[in-house]
């Protein structure tokens, strides 16, 4: 029953799809995808995920990991999603020096954000605003 | 319920610094807490006879010292080997869980003395180093990765909790001023200056005049942002340090001394390690469910505390820790921080000995650390920062990563 | 004593490989496994509503999966989220010590029902990566540094058993003769293959035939020095894997299935990590205390044994965990081995499931993964290599590192 | 009580000594000195040892941990110092591919060896024949 969540998941990322499950029991929507809901303990199935959504909250990050020694600052946030998952991702298209003009509740857009993480390429995810 | 009575009959720790134990390794810090612990307790013990069993919380040996198997390694330099000893691990609150272990070998009827102790040694390693350390707490696959460090995830949180109830940095900062504060008192602490304090002479050397602590928070270059809304001064230092403490069965428990502190009550909790799988970002589900489980089995309710360790390691936490305890409302925190309810005067004392901010976190050692100061505040050993009524009731709570653990015990006389 | 009786209702586990779990993390490995064990519980179990608590054994995740903080990540994967769980460790023996964990949680009166389980998911890094990782269980000071490695540790101890009792490497060969032939009949073994059968494939690629297999592990090119005198096949393979218990209480078992196991007996053991604090070379003092306590607490002797399950990451492992569990007399092992006593048909079958050297040793599964061989070899399940009389008690041996930790379970029918 | 210990080992190691601990209750002899003894749980004090002793095992590492790949195959052996404690280091003036010339009982001689690992400078504990 377990095989692939994961890889599946980073696959789509990759591809530029970002996929969840859905309980089958309460409804209840995670990213990413796993066999058994986190919330009740029902079974799942996968879902494809839209990527829109709000922020929920968000943070400038000024001290990085290593491997990001040279991205920072740059903005987290956790954004609600239409099917109701709650998603962390790098958002982008805004100043991470003016953090006053991020909003709460902003509508934005999932995007897939290669990133070098020192040697390594990685597939992040990443929203950006919804208007641009 | 637990089947069999469990008593602190003893404990100790060294100081919490990143300067005093430069040229120490995590088994000396160890035998130091150890020693301080055998002191402690009143009729004597020793160690190599008495003691059954040893539980050790360490979160991230394996960086730090290039080192695991933890637990024999501790017991050859205690002198215990060759009773069983394992390693515990559930993040931040790595000795909680040592402490649990102790507890439950205990009131199962296996051992009648056990020493439960944790440590870290984290100033082998460079602050970005200690970070990525520190990152393997939270979720790798869905934080790590995406660039989330740990003062980010609390600042995810203090920005859900601001918005929720309209509170402010500002408001947050009477955290700092009062675990300085509090921290000054207490001759093990990581900083032992106030806000004041520091305010001054960072004011001196830059000719600048700080009109009070929060002036000096707000606008001191000192206090840069790390992870906004967060500063410097809203997360806890890097700190080496141990804690141990000696529990024994109600057999056992007096013929170590006449006074110890009984177990009343215990509680762990569990929620999703990352923050996008989680119900709530304005409380911390782990802390409810664990404290629910220690006054349940304790069968108390959160007015009856004297004297309460809160996991402060960001000074947001203290405000979801005093919520989710039920020492204060949901949304209250501000308020009450800002009437001093939890002052060593207030009502309510909390992190009497400075919490992690000021006492410091050497994570894998803080639960325990955090159970020697209800060990002193109950037996009135506290000093200068003993709270007024000698307390009859203390409680620790201790939080694994941004709250996917918490672990609750609750003392009494 | 225990102060309340503990039973086993449920047990699974994956294939121990180093090939089929190459796209799965050690979450997902843990899933696989409980699912075997949900399944395997007679009146069935909802885990999110009957569990109450997860311990869960993993060696080194921080090297393997960037990951610490797996109690409540396992939580979440397998659906017990909010349900206290934590980490355990004592290297090579880190599910026993979850074991251990789940045992007392019961025995103490707190919960009835628990799931215990053991991971590690190694094949993410290369050879020479987990060769470090391993390291961490010696002593890093006087051990790794000096260039020790775990082959080279046992082969210290090889050396000094080979001089004090005139034994051979050609007399040691008999361990993976026997433990190949076993995991051949288990579907779930990293090898399932005999020596004679590999002997025959590598001997048509060479031209070359092999007298016996004996032959084979002597002159052919394949097993090479690792540690002199250990060659390859003296060592245990690099898997991934996990396995996974439900335990229960007395009053709770019978809601699970009329024939739980019981546990009869438990023992925890220590000694100092490194070889060279050792007060003896040829026996490994943990086992031998291990064992002591759970034959005491059992009430029985080694001769009631009916299947046995010992820690053979190295050949002489098995020898020295054969008579420190008192299955033989000191210095007995070699002629034992020569007459087949351990064999499946033998007087005292030894790893009927292939033992760490065929079956596969993913680090912090191999406890449970043992548990699991005695939970079939005791209800009868065991398949092509079920023990001739349905067997009526089992005993489980798990080591960390070189010996420096032992843990040792009966199990009754 | 416990400060300095394994430090003053390594200072007194890359000076070219070797120290222990010994027991004030049962006498026992450990290396690297601690503050409590590994058998009895007694006190001890830090004691000087000669370093001379014999082998009491030994092996051929073959598949050496990452940072010493250039230098393997290498010998290691216990050793018993006449002083009592058991002590592991590596063993020089051997052939490496010849096991069978190295002797259980032969008697050797501490020496302190510098070695580079990875980047880093390591003193460690080594032992020569006593003869050469
Ligand atoms: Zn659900
Ligand atoms: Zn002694």
């Amino acid at each position: 029953m377990s095989e692939g969540h994961l890889s599946l998941f980073y696959k789509e990322l990759e591809a530029g799809r970002l996929t969840g499950s859905k309980c089958k029991a309460c409804g209840e929507v995670f990213v990413p995808p796993r066999p058994l809901c986190s919330r009740c303990g029902g079974e799942t199935e996968t879902v494809s995920l839209k990527g829109e959504g709000a922020i929920e909250s968000f943070t400038v990050i000024h001290v990085p990991p290593v491997f990001l020694k040279d991205a920072s600052p740059y903005i987290l946030a956790l954004v609600r999603l239409e099917e109701g998952a709650l998603v962390m991702g790098r958002l982008l298209g805004y100043d991470p020096s003016k953090p006053e003009e991020v909003k709460m509740g902003l509508k934005v857009r999932f995007e897939a954000l290669k990133e070098k993480h020192g040697e390594k390429e990685e597939t992040i995810v990443a929203f950006k605003p919804l208007e641009a | 319920m637990l089947a069999e009575g469990v008593y602190i009959v003893g404990a100790g720790m060294t100081a919490f610094s990143a300067k005093l134990h430069a040229n120490k390794t995590g088994r000396e810090l160890l035998v130091e807490a150890t020693w301080e612990a055998v002191k402690s307790v009143d009729k004597g013990i020793t160690l190599h006879k008495d003691v059954e069993a040893l539980f050790i919380g360490y979160f991230t040996p394996e960086y730090y010292e290039h080192q695991s198997h933890i637990g024999p390694l501790a017991a050859t330099w205690l002198g215990l080997t060759p009773k069983p000893a394992f390693r515990t691990e559930i993040a931040c609150a790595s000795s909680s869980a040592a402490l649990f272990a102790g507890v439950t070998a205990v009131a199962s009827g296996l051992y009648d003395v056990v020493l439960v102790a944790g440590v870290e040694k984290m100033t082998s390693l460079e602050t970005e180093r200690v970070t990525e350390a520190l990152a393997l707490a939270s979720d790798d696959l869905s934080e790590s990765k995406v660039g989330a460090t740990f003062p980010g995830l609390y600042a995810l949180l203090a920005q859900a909790y601001f918005r929720r109830y309209g509170a402010t940095w500002e408001q947050l900062q009477r955290v700092p001023i009062k675990n300085h504060y509090n921290g000054s008192l207490n001759p093990k602490a990581h900083f032992q200056q106030t806000i004041g304090q520091m305010a001054e002479k960072v004011g001196k050397k830059l000719g600048v005049q700080y009109k009070d602590e929060l002036d000096f928070l707000k606008n001191s270059p000192f206090n840069r942002v790390v992870a906004y809304p967060l500063r410097l001064f809203d997360c806890c230092p890097i700190s080496d340090g141990a804690a141990v403490a000696v529990l024994a069965s109600g057999r056992a428990a007096r013929r170590f001394t006449d006074t110890p502190l009984r177990l009343l009550g215990v509680g762990l909790g569990t929620d999703n390690v990352a923050l996008q799988d989680r119900a709530d970002l304005t409380s911390l589900v782990a802390t409810r469910n664990a404290a629910e489980a220690a006054y349940r089995t304790a069968d108390i309710s959160p007015k009856d505390l004297d004297v309460v360790e809160v996991h402060d390691c960001f000074t947001i936490a203290e405000w979801l820790a005093v919520e989710d305890l039920g020492l204060v409302g949901r949304g209250e925190a501000p308020r009450a921080y800002e009437e001093g309810l939890t002052g060593i005067e207030g009502e309510i004392p909390v992190n009497t000995d400075g919490g992690l901010k000021a006492k410091g976190h050497p994570v894998g050692a803080t639960g325990i650390g955090m159970l020697n100061e209800v060990w002193h505040q109950l037996r009135g050993t506290a000093g200068r920062r003993q709270v007024k009524n000698k307390a009859e009731t203390g409680l620790v709570h201790n939080v694994g990563g941004s709250g996917a653990s918490a672990a609750v015990f609750i003392f009494g006389r």
